[in-house]
């Protein structure tokens, strides 16, 4: 156990100037997470820290030039440490199991949060190589930059245009895949102002590193304001610009469309199932094609 | 029931158990062997199973196995890898009696019976595929040709692999190594023929009458 | 190499002395290929007939078809229960298991995720999952 | 038409000087080696003796030789990663730009798992379990040379990738839609998936002799309950071939398929399924990681046995613990995409049941601990190894718990806290068993003891440079640093991956200490030849001479209790008489060598090689060659011979002289 109190304080003096991460949420569903991986680190220290300390000392203490050891050549069975060694374990697996089911299903990405505030709903695109977040309520959308009102639950649509990747913004919590033809769901919630990193944690080709995003959690009112100024100034998102925004690019500066075709997001989605009205003759491989 | 107490006229517990007998004899190793082997092909067949399970549905649109399935072809082509199965059993018996002139008539019946098998299903590939129901038509039918399709070249595999063996008696007689061979083709084209139930079951009854 | 009597090579054909008793192999063949026979038929009628109960097809097809594997099994590789054939049955069931993970544990998940991804307004994704 | 398919000089990546350097490297040591064997006339005894072999120890050791230069290459990978992530920070690009860096991560994983650890472990098997089972070969012993060949074949395709054409940059998983023809329409996954098929069967035929040979060749009187562990561990393993291998073929076939015919199974179009491509990799992948550590398992249990000077505690539980970990891998293989959108329910199910492997793994190692709890350890290179993987795994395996809980998978998946769990457990767990097991056997392999003292270097080299190089990695994954990045903008990250760097050049130095220990153990030889029993050991293997004739056993051990070696030393001691009385030597039957596996392995790498490039024409030459090589080997007259009686009896009285002497 002293030594479970050192790595401890090892870990936070080590991640104390960190301000970033799964250890830093900034929502319930990232709070819920941290909480559930200490938790379940914890029951599991409980038991791992004395199996290592007692295999370092078994194997010194009876080191064959130690002779105040006892040699005890016929020692290979004992019911009693047999059923010991079963179910120490046993325990432990029924604890973090328990753990496991009930989280699984309090954190299930498809659950709602459950909030007096009505939800923003916000679709996201896994673009080569960039994100673009739709706001169908605001008839708006963004590129590689989510602005999001706090302490609002945020319901989220995700699809891919083209290869599978992951949505993930760790300091909010759950990642999703988000994949071509399908739509994943999620929800999260910000608690409280600020920027935080986003990124795609499924690899998804040579600008994978680049398709990183912000999330601003900002108050209402900045978000209404975001959103006014948003629908004055961009391009509109309709197909062309869309098919355009589609070919692989790398590192784009976050920008907003000041409209979006209502029906765009489904419609990606359709041509993502390669049904005959596929709209799009979106020609990634020309671009990919390097030799 | 006599077989649980003796074993060629020899009591059990005269007997060692078979896990402390030693190495066992050459046959029993080699079928064996061919036996694990067979296992693992039917677990590559359960996963074009599964995908094809979870494919059926994904038609984009195109044809459906309720449209392109034609069951009367399906019901000879069955009835030919049984009676195959059946004539292949009878050769094996004659093989365990040396009996040239039988074990030449038996692989000879279950060739043909195979070619026929084959002959079907190449038509009815080449009818689907004529009518656009191709392999790149839909998720589907790539499951589907990919599934039959494995199936016949096993039986495809199977028949060079009789012809070779008929070579191999005429050659080298009845050796050892060759009948050992021959165990593992039987067991072989046994197998084709439980896969093959699995296919016309899942595939083309459950396809037409779900 | 140590002769073993107390083992069986799976697929053989029991020796003749021990099986005096039995009926003839060339008839265990016969039977099992009248067996499977009819079971096919069967199987083909239950697809065909509307008779039955739509929704119990699918289970009896399986069923037959289940069947029907297993008297390829007994009648044709010549599988039994006894004690010389002990490891021959363990491997089946060894691989018996592994298909059924594999084949139910896939069509569990994917269909589950499949039903996950639909829209979740329109029903665009129909098109795609049911034909 | 081009006869040559998609090939052409632009293959040949001429400018880029970092794949042309090491291209160069390696074509210069290929040609040293073999200028060497030519300068000393070894072809014909190399043809011989060890490529025409079908001696299984002499193959276990061509395996383990193929893991060890696998290895160099897995590394000098890792190094190339470990540098540029220590560089590429803020705005810098580093060195590697991404379309390289891609081609590594991606290489490295698949030539770890595929061509490393599993050579390894396979290697070990094929040496130690016939021994240890008192035959003479395995079941199948042209096949085994088969086996061993189609690996090495796949393992020279996916390193021709690096001077012709380009490896895979979809990951060592290789998910379409990525791994497709729209997406990576170069030849780098047809590199991949070549390899991974031609290696792959070579493998599944290995899992198929060995199931047979551990079932239905064990000498007289080792009934199931006296088989060492090691035996068990393998049966587990080669079970677990047997059972997944297949599946992966399938998902790879289908995947050819859709690249090379226009099939629709995993693509963006026409109803194909993305999420079935991941699910069958799975149900391959988890208990591929359970083919890797079993064995080593298994060695664990005989060297801490052997050194401690007693019996392996609780043997049965271990068996039951080996065989339920063998069934229980094959119900969990969703937990490596609990973050693909399934239902609570699934993710809960395969999550508990991640878990409960937790049970049997702990229970062997408490296991372990018992046994040497009472015991006179010899703390000799191979037990360092077992304990500093007794501390080592505990910990990956509690991180790989943790990913088991679904919440916490969502916020880790992918992250780099995923890759310090696996390099934890493959590293602390395959890697140190593979040292262990390569120090335990040598001495029985060649006849001599490798050097303690830099065995020793090389072991805290590695386990310092381990938790020197992947501690930063959990820390990094939980500040919120994703797999696979070729570049960062977070400069917070950057001195934790300087840290990891550090550890990897920290294992640099434990592997050169390896490569020092055998240059220096070769040269002092004479001063480290040791007797057949070097270790007073317990099981068959060290019944018979160091380095045991082809025939292993001059007759067959007959086997009365468990730790059949141990029990018999005992009852000599016990009678206290001579050695038992002279018995007439026999002529033994043996497999000759055969060139079937050789042969078929080129034909192999043609068929692969010109599939990859399109060149239809030599592929069917190629499936005609193998074809007509397999004919060659059914048609075979006399495929044994016959060690005489007097060979025999020489070997032995030259044996019991020496050992006296
Ligand atoms: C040899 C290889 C090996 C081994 C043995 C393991 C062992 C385990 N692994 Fe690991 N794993 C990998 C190799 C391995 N893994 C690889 C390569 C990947 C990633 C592939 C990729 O994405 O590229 C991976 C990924 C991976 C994931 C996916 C994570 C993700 O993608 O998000 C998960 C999730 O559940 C997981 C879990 C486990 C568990 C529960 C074990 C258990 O078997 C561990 C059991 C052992 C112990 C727990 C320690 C000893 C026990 C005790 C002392 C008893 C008491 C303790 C308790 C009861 C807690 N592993
Ligand atoms: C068996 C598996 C295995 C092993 C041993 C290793 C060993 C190492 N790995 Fe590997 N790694 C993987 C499997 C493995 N890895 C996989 C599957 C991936 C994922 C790929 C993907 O993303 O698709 C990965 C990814 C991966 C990454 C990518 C991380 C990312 O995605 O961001 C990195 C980064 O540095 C890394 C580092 C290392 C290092 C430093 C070692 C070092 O420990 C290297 C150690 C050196 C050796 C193992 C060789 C030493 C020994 C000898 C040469 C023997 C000497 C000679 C004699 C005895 C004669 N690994
Ligand atoms: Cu996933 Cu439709
Ligand atoms: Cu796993």
């Amino acid at each position: 156990m002293r030594y479970g109190l050192l790595a401890v304080t090892l870990l936070s003096v080590a991640l104390g100037g960190c301000s970033e991460g799964v250890l830093d949420p900034k929502g319930p569903i990232a709070a819920a997470e941290r909480l559930i991986m200490f938790n379940s680190l914890g029951i599991m220290l409980a038991i791992v820290i004395p199996t290592i300390l007692a295999t370092l000392a078994v194997g010194f203490w009876f080191r064959a030039s130690n002779s105040r050891a006892a040699y005890l050549p016929d020692f290979a069975y004992s019911g009693r440490l047999e059923l010991l060694v079963w179910s120490i374990p046993a325990m432990t697996v029924l604890l973090v199991g328990g753990v496991a089911w009930v989280g699984a299903h309090d954190l299930d990405p498809r659950k709602p949060i459950s909030s007096s505030v009505t939800p923003v709903t916000v679709q996201v695109v896994s673009l080569d190589w960039k994100w673009l977040f739709i706001y169908p309520e605001q008839g708006i959308a963004s590129v590689n930059n989510l602005v999001v009102p706090v302490g609002t639950p945020i319901s989220f649509e995700l699809t891919s245009s083209s290869v599978m990747n992951s949505f993930h913004a760790p300091q909010l919590g759950s990642q999703i895949y988000t994949m071509s033809g399908m739509v994943t769901r999620l929800h999260l919630q910000a608690d409280h102002l600020g920027t935080y990193p986003g990124q795609s944690a499924m690899f998804s080709g040579d600008g994978f590193s680049d398709m990183r995003f912000t999330v601003d959690a900002v108050t209402d009112n900045q978000f209404a304001q975001w959103v006014r100024q948003a629908r004055e100034t961009g391009p509109a998102l309709d197909m062309q610009t869309y098919a355009a925004l589609a070919m692989p690019s790398k590192a784009v500066a976050p920008f907003t469309y000041r409209t979006v075709a209502a029906d765009l997001f489904s419609r990606i989605v359709n041509a993502g199932m390669g049904t005959q009205e596929s709209f799009l003759p979106i020609c990634s491989t020309s671009q990919r094609a390097e030799r | 029931m006599n077989i649980a107490t003796t074993i060629d006229g020899v009591p059990l517990e005269a007997l060692h158990s078979a896990s402390e007998a030693g190495p066992a004899a050459k046959r029993i190793v080699v079928a064996y062997g061919f036996w694990i082997f067979l296992l693992s092909d039917i677990v590559m067949f359960a996963a074009l199973f599964a995908s094809y399970a979870v494919l059926v549905r994904s038609t984009a649109g195109g044809p459906t196995g309720a449209q392109l399935f034609n069951q009367t072809t399906v019901a000879i082509e069955t009835v030919c890898l049984l009676v195959s199965s059946y004539t292949c059993g009878l050769m094996s018996l004659a093989i365990n009696s040396r009996n040239r002139l039988g074990t030449y008539l038996g692989a000879l019946i279950t060739f043909a019976l195979g070619v026929a098998f084959l002959t079907l299903e190449l038509r009815e590939f080449a009818d689907m595929i004529a009518h656009g129901a191709t392999p790149e038509r839909s998720a589907f039918l790539s499951a589907f040709f990919t599934l039959v399709g494995c199936h016949g070249l096993h039986v495809t595999l199977g028949l060079v692999w009789l012809a070779v063996m008929m070579v191999q008696v005429a050659v080298m007689g009845f050796a050892t190594s060759v009948q050992h061979r021959l165990l593992c083709l039987s067991l072989f084209w046994h197998a084709l023929d439980i896969v093959w139930v699995g296919v016309f079951t899942v595939v083309y009854l459950m396809g037409i009458s779900l | 190499m140590t002769d073993v009597r107390y083992d069986r090579a799976p697929g053989d054909v029991p020796s003749e002395e021990v099986q005096a008793w039995a009926p003839s192999e060339a008839l265990v063949y016969s039977i099992g290929l009248l067996v499977a026979l009819v079971l096919t038929a069967t199987s083909f009628w239950v697809a065909n007939t509307s008779m039955l109960w739509p929704g119990g097809v699918g289970l009896g097809l399986a069923v037959l078809a289940i069947a029907q594997m297993g008297v390829h099994l007994v009648f044709f590789l010549h599988l039994t229960s006894g004690p010389d054939s002990t490891n021959n049955i363990l491997a089946l069931a060894f691989g018996l298991l592994i298909v059924f993970v594999v084949v139910v544990g896939t069509i569990w998940i994917v269909t589950d995720l499949n039903d996950n991804m639909l829209m979740p307004s329109s029903d665009a994704m129909n098109v795609r999952m049911q034909p | 038409m081009n006869l040559l398919g998609k090939l052409d000089w632009s293959a040949i990546p001429l400018h880029q000087p970092i794949i042309m350097g090491a291209t160069a490297f390696m074509g210069l040591i290929v040609a040293a080696v073999l200028g060497f064997i030519t300068m000393k006339g070894a072809w014909p005894y190399l043809w011989r003796e060890w490529l025409t072999s079908v001696d299984h120890k002499r193959i276990g050791v061509m395996y383990c030789i193929l893991a060890l230069v696998m290895l160099l290459r897995g590394f000098s990978d890792a190094i190339m990663m470990r540098s540029q992530q220590a560089v590429a920070a803020g705005g810098a690009q580093g060195y590697l730009p991404p379309e390289h860096f891609d081609q590594i991560f991606s290489a490295h994983g698949t030539i770890m798992i595929f061509f490393m650890a599993m050579p390894f472990v396979v290697g070990l098997m094929n040496f130690a379990v016939p021994l240890q089972l008192g035959i003479r070969d395995v079941a199948f012993p042209t096949l085994n040379s088969v086996s061993f060949w189609l690996t090495a074949a796949g393992a020279l395709l996916i390193n021709v990738s690096l001077a012709v054409g380009e490896f895979s940059k979809a990951g060592w998983w290789g998910y379409p839609p990525l791994s497709e023809l729209q997406y990576s329409p170069g030849v780098g996954v047809d590199y991949y998936l070549w390899s991974l098929q031609i290696s792959g069967l070579g493998t599944l035929l290995a899992g198929i002799n060995f199931v047979t040979t551990i079932l239905k060749m064990r000498a007289p009187g080792m009934s199931y309950m006296r088989m060492p562990v090691f035996c068990w561990t393998s049966l587990a393993t080669n079970l677990l071939i047997v059972a997944a291998f297949p599946v992966l073929t399938a998902a790879l076939a289908m995947l050819l398929l859709d690249r090379y015919l226009g099939f629709h199974f995993f693509t963006n179009e026409a109803g194909g399924n993305q999420m079935l491509y991941a699910n069958l990799f799975w149900v391959w992948g988890h208990p591929e990681v359970y083919i890797l550590v079993l064995p080593a398992f298994g060695v664990f249990s005989e060297v801490i046995a052997t050194f401690s000077g007693k019996p392996l505690f609780g043997y049965r539980s271990m068996v039951v613990a080996t065989m339920a970990i063998c069934v229980l891998s094959f119900f969990v293989w969703l937990h490596h995409f609990f973050t693909m959108g399934a239902s609570a329910n699934v993710n809960g199910f395969f999550g508990i049941m991640s878990m409960v492997i937790a049970l049997p793994t702990g229970v062997k190692i408490y296991n372990w601990l018992f046994t040497m709890y009472g015991g006179r350890v010899r703390l000799s290179v191979p037990v360092l190894w077992t304990v500093g993987f007794m501390v080592t795994f505990v910990i990956g395996g509690m991180t790989g718990v943790l990913h088991a809980v679904p919440p916490v998978s969502f916020q880790l998946h992918n992250s780099v806290f995923l890759i310090a769990h696996f390099h934890n457990v493959i590293i602390g767990g395959v890697v140190f068993g593979a040292m262990a097991g390569y120090t335990y056997w040598f001495p029985k392999a060649f006849g001599f003891a490798l050097d303690e003292r830099w065995g020793k270097a090389s072991f805290w080299c590695w386990l310092v440079g381990f938790y020197l190089a992947f501690m930063p990695l959990y820390l990094l994954g939980l500040m919120g640093m994703t797999r696979r990045m070729q570049h960062y903008d977070n400069p917070a990250w950057q001195p934790w991956l300087i840290v990891a760097m550090i550890g990897a050049i920290v294992i640099l130095g434990g592997i050169i200490c390896q490569i020092v220990q055998l240059v220096v153990s070769i040269r002092d030889r004479d001063r480290l030849r040791v007797t057949a029993d070097p270790w007073n050991g317990r099981t068959l293997e060290w019944s018979t001479a160091s380095p045991p004739p082809a025939w292993n056993f001059a007759f067959a051990p007959n086997v009365t209790g468990r730790d059949a070696f141990w029990t018999s030393k005992r009852q000599e001691q016990a009678r206290q008489d001579k050695p038992a009385p002279a018995r007439a030597y026999e002529p033994i039957e043996m497999p000759k060598n055969s060139a079937t596996g050789f042969v078929s392995a080129f034909f192999a790498v043609i068929i692969g090689f010109s599939m990859i490039w399109h060149i239809w024409w030599l592929a069917s030459v190629g499936v005609f060659g193998a074809f007509v090589t397999l004919l060659a080997f059914a048609f075979r007259r006399h495929p044994e011979f016959e060690v005489p009686a007097e060979q025999i009896a020489r070997f032995e009285r030259a044996q019991q002289s020496g050992a006296a002497a």
